[in-house]
């Protein structure tokens, strides 16, 4: 448990650093997404499970709805297709 | 139980609940229920006050049905009750100055979110008064920056989103920190409640043990609520914020919600972590030097700026410095006088931003200096109010502002290392105030010849003299009564520890 | 008396300076440049388009970042002193860390009484089988109580910042169903199996707050996303119908005023040392845990309500 | 340095993610990568708080068959705080991107040194 543990903490960090630098803004919020849910599953591991259905409801789903409404908003995107991700995550 | 104890968990119930029903009614409802709600809290927090005064000891009123350690509770003392009255006296008057502004510069559907706003950021202030539990205090602070963002950006012009936007950044940064520095004194502790950790504090210090996350806990959480409340080096959202947003909220924002966060350093620094423990650490030089820099940075940076407004914005940045220095002093001497200075200065700041719009009104809505010349001529009121809170804010006797300047300096005699530097910057420093309040004082009393704005009668703005007469008034009361009031601030103290 | 001094001289004194700060006129070619004699002064307009132009490209260079060498050196040091204080923040925290109590043991100041009778007595006394909902939702109920307020106060500001009135309301409902999904088949048919679902779902885990993982919040969430996808799917005209800014007003009125009068009442009796007639229930019951189910119910509308609104809000400003 | 660097990995980890969100903010010029770093930065308290509840060997504070012996959950305080916090990031977090699309529409761009550049240019 422990060693994967490690690991999610790891790709954590990475999510963190490579959001800092990624240029495209729709890469930068699927990447805050992945992390969120990382997050979620180290929660899982840390025998939180309240945590973590609302980190993967909130973290994952939610916010990064409003981001990429925002994102559309700002004609960032054009097209319509980042909406469907979202349901994913909510089984 | 005394039926009286029940009051501070009323008025904070009371503020959130009208909150919630302000978001059903129409905008006039809203006023009326808004103003009926604040008068009602003023009145309780006064019985509350002489209940207190008359037994002298503080009280605790569980949240819940749990007691110490396990429930929240809320605590109730001199300085609470004190404190949660004039908030409330500051409020009604600022809504009520700003009022006839408020429905000139936002738009009438939005009116009624303006009032819920306003009652959310009461509750929260009188929560962050009254609160016993650090967590708690965190989830009132998130709401009064909320709520406080939205009285800056609810006059929606280019310049208010944009500091609103900055303003966000600074206080989310400082939540961070101060979050994080609760959560390692949750670890160090395992308590939440301020006198559990305190006690525990307080055990620590005596063993020796994890002294370097204590340091750094308390600095953390220090650091946090100095950005919070616009300490110099954080202030740079401070003067578009103040100077561009409606009247109510400039007045409201300089001496409510900076103060609000100001206070609930003193509980930490008294309840949390305990006086002479905080004093033995080297934080408190830290915000002494940073205090001293903001006093003379924030006057310069005052006289430069050629906008009314925003000069009395920079001037909130020097006075906010003048606190910090009081409590970097590491004295009861310069609590009080720190303490006395919240007062105020949140009585003179609120009368010069409401003062303020009624001179740039009657000069074509124009701020600049020049457009200024005259303009007490034209608003008799507002001039003489303008010229009050001038006085005051530059420490002439009869105005509060005077006292306070006394009470720092007794308070710097005391301290033997730090007297000499606080003694000059005083100095310099109320130098500065002079002569960017004076500047303006003789301009809007230099007599124009051409002058091309209609003045305004006193029948016109009956409701807005009213107001500026009782700022004035609350101001002399003190400036010229301020002995009961410093005994009742330093009773309050006693009664913190 | 004092000699009155010609004009000439008296502008090179050190009063007239003063004087001339104070009313905050300055006219810096004042004494400091030649001037010719004036002349009737014409407007041509081309020219004064052209310097208009002129004036404005000037600008653009003073103001632009890049070549303006004040701002470029106040970002430069900005850039420098946030670095080096984020690099100190790091090494404190770090150095702090190393200092802390080693996660995962025992024997932690964390491990105390406190967190002993939530456990021990938790059951007993909030009637939750999960422990984290009865220590939110009962013995630390006043921060909950604020954290929804929180909920509350974030979509005023948002309705402040985003509902437009009824023009632009018309021009903004244009430009969104541009990019609206225009009656996508695969999208429309998917959402129809899966929104029950996922609503479903947000409903059992809002039901089961107190016996399991879960509560208002995350259900709530769960329940927005599916009204989302809903919305998404079919397009406003069809979430309208029960769905509208009036339905979101009382909605979030009612579950609040009644998440804060529960409350009172349970703070109320509880400082007092007044018995509460709220029944605890059997443990494991889902009708059980006194105020707990309800509070959650109540939580879980708005959070649900507040998250369509948010996005609906983003989308085209209103509902 | 102390002696629990290593045994607390989990607090450092978020001591460092703490600091990555926290440059973020301070340094991204743009606005929805700054609020992205603020998520990161408030999700890395959250992590830090979790790791103070946890305890090897035990299992969610949720009572299984009965048994309310302390000896067999993790302190479920954290737990309780974090759930709090995560609705207050959330509130933030909408009320960040509101202000992001009305000041894009404003000024029509993201870059906070950009509006400010233009606001100096509309004052003088």
């Amino acid at each position: 448990m422990t060693a994967f543990q490690i690991i999610l903490m790891g790709l954590l960090i990475i999510c963190a650093v490579s959001v800092s630098f990624s240029k495209n803004l729709l890469n930068a919020i699927l990447i805050y997404m992945s992390f969120s849910l990382v997050m979620s599953m180290l929660w899982i591991c840390l025998e939180s499970p309240d945590l973590a259905i609302t980190e993967a409801a909130v973290g994952a789903g939610i916010t990064s709805v409003l981001f990429f409404v925002t994102l559309k908003k700002i004609h960032a995107i054009e097209a319509a297709e980042p909406e469907e991700k979202e349901e994913s995550k909510d089984e | 139980m005394n039926f009286i104890c029940n009051f501070p968990f009323f008025s904070i119930l009371l503020s959130l609940f009208s909150g919630t029903i302000c978001s059903v009614l129409p905008a006039k409802a809203a006023k009326v229920v808004n103003r009926v709600v604040i008068t009602a809290i003023g009145i309780m927090s006064i019985i509350l006050l002489l209940y207190l005064l008359s037994t002298g000891e503080p009280f605790v009123y569980w949240m819940g049905h749990f007691p110490a350690p396990w429930g929240n509770e809320i605590r109730a003392g001199v300085l609470e009750a004190g404190m949660a009255l004039f908030f409330c006296i500051i409020m009604y008057l600022s809504m009520a100055g700003g009022a006839q502004k408020l429905h000139s510069e936002v738009v009438e559907s939005k009116h009624n979110l303006y009032y819920i706003l306003v009652n959310l950021l009461l509750s929260s202030l009188l929560a962050l008064v009254y609160t016993n539990d650090m967590f708690t205090a965190y989830v009132f602070v998130e709401i009064n920056t909320i709520s406080a963002c939205g009285l800056i950006m609810i006059r929606q012009v280019g310049r208010t989103i944009e500091a609103a936007v900055r303003y966000m950044i600074m206080s989310l940064l400082g939540s961070g920190l101060l979050l994080f520095g609760l959560c390692i004194m949750y670890d160090l502790t395992g308590h939440l409640l301020m006198s559990n950790i305190k006690e525990s504090v307080s055990l620590l210090v005596a063993s020796g043990e994890y002294q370097i996350p204590l340091i750094v806990s308390v600095a953390l959480m220090c650091v946090g609520l100095c950005i919070k409340s616009a300490l110099f080096p954080f202030h740079a959202w401070l003067p578009d914020a103040y100077g561009y947003s409606t009247a109510s909220s400039a007045a409201i924002l300089s001496s409510l919600v900076s103060k609000g966060y100001i206070f609930l350093l003193i509980k930490i620094i008294y309840r949390v972590i305990g006086f002479e423990i905080f004093n033995s650490t080297r934080i408190i030089d830290v915000l002494f030097v940073f205090g001293l820099m903001g006093m003379i940075f924030g006057s310069i940076s005052a006289i430069r700026e050629n906008d009314i407004r925003r000069m009395i914005a920079f001037s909130s940045v020097a006075q906010i410095g003048y606190i910090y220095m009081g409590f970097g002093m590491g004295t009861q001497a310069g609590m009080v006088a720190s303490i006395f200075h919240i007062l105020s200065h949140a009585a003179t700041k609120s009368l010069l931003f409401i003062a303020a719009i009624g001179l740039t009104d009657v000069s074509g809505g124009s701020r600049k200096f020049i457009d200024l010349t005259g303009a007490a001529y034209r608003n008799k009121w507002a001039g003489v109010a303008f010229t009050a809170g001038s006085l005051s804010m530059v420490g002439v006797p009869l105005f509060s502002g005077f006292i306070s300047k006394l009470l720092f300096s007794q308070a710097a005699v005391q301290v033997e290392g730090k007297m000499l530097a606080s003694l000059i910057v005083l100095g310099i420093s109320t130098v500065l105030n002079a002569i960017y309040f004076m500047k303006t004082v003789i301009r809007i009393y230099t007599p124009t010849s051409e002058s091309g704005y209609s003045s305004v009668t006193f029948k016109k703005m009956k409701s807005y003299g009213v107001v500026l007469v009782c700022f004035i008034v609350l101001n002399v009361i003190l400036g010229v009564s301020s002995q009961p009031i410093v005994d009742m601030i330093e009773q309050g103290l006693s009664m913190f520890a | 008396m004092s000699k009155k001094r010609p004009a000439s001289e008296y502008q090179k004194t050190f009063a007239f300076r003063f004087f001339r700060w104070l009313s905050g006129t300055k006219d810096p070619y004042l004494n400091e440049v030649e001037m010719h004699p004036q002349e009737e002064y014409h407007v041509d307009p081309e020219a004064a388009l052209r310097h208009e132009k002129e004036h404005d490209a000037i600008l653009d260079k003073v103001y632009d970042p890049e070549r303006n060498m004040e701002m470029k050196l106040f970002r430069k040091l900005y850039h420098a002193t946030s670095i080096l204080f984020c690099l100190f923040l790091i090494a404190l925290l770090l150095v702090t860390i190393s200092y802390l109590p080693a996660t995962g043991t025992i024997e932690r100041p964390v491990n105390n009484e406190v967190a002993g009778r939530y456990i021990e007595k938790g059951l007993e006394e909030t009637g939750a089988v999960n422990i984290v909902a009865g220590m939110i939702l009962d013995y630390r109920a006043f921060d909950t109580l604020g954290e929804s307020h929180v909920l509350f106060v974030a979509t005023i500001t948002v309705l402040i910042l985003l509902r437009l009135n009824k023009t632009e309301k018309n021009e903004a409902e244009v430009n969104d169903r541009r990019f609206e999904p225009k009656n996508d088949t695969i999208l429309q048919l998917s959402a129809t199996f899966l929104v029950p679902v996922i609503i479903i779902f947000g409903i059992y885990i809002i039901l089961n707050g107190h016996l399991g993982p879960g509560g208002g919040f995350s259900g709530g969430a769960v329940i927005g996303a599916g009204l989302v996808l809903y919305l998404n799917a079919f397009g406003f005209q069809k979430t309208e119908r029960f769905f509208t800014e009036k339905t979101y007003k009382w909605i979030c009125f009612f579950s609040l005023s009644f998440y804060c009068l529960a409350k009172s009442y349970s703070f109320y009796t509880g400082a007092n040392q007044l018995h509460s007639v709220i029944p605890k229930g059997t443990p494991g019951a889902i009708l059980s845990s006194g105020l707990i189910l309800p509070l959650n119910i109540a939580v879980g509308l708005v959070v649900a309500c507040t998250i369509y609104a948010f996005y609906a809000m983003f989308r085209k400003g209103g509902f | 340095m102390g002696p629990n660097l290593l045994a607390n990995y989990g607090e450092a980890v978020s001591a460092i993610l703490f600091c990555i969100g926290f440059t973020n903010l301070l340094l991204q010029t743009n606005l929805i990568k700054k609020i992205i770093g603020l998520n990161v930065m408030d999700s890395a308290i959250y992590l830090f708080l979790a790791e103070k509840g946890y305890i090897a060997g035990r299992v969610a504070p949720i009572v299984v068959n009965g048994v309310t012996s302390t000896e067999a959950y993790i302190n479920p305080i954290p737990s309780g705080l974090v759930l709090t916090g995560i609705v207050v990031s959330v509130s933030v977090t909408a009320l960040m991107l509101s202000l992001t699309i009305r000041l894009y529409t404003r000024y029509h761009t993201l870059d906070l040194d950009e509006i400010s550049a233009q606001l100096k240019k509309e004052g003088k």
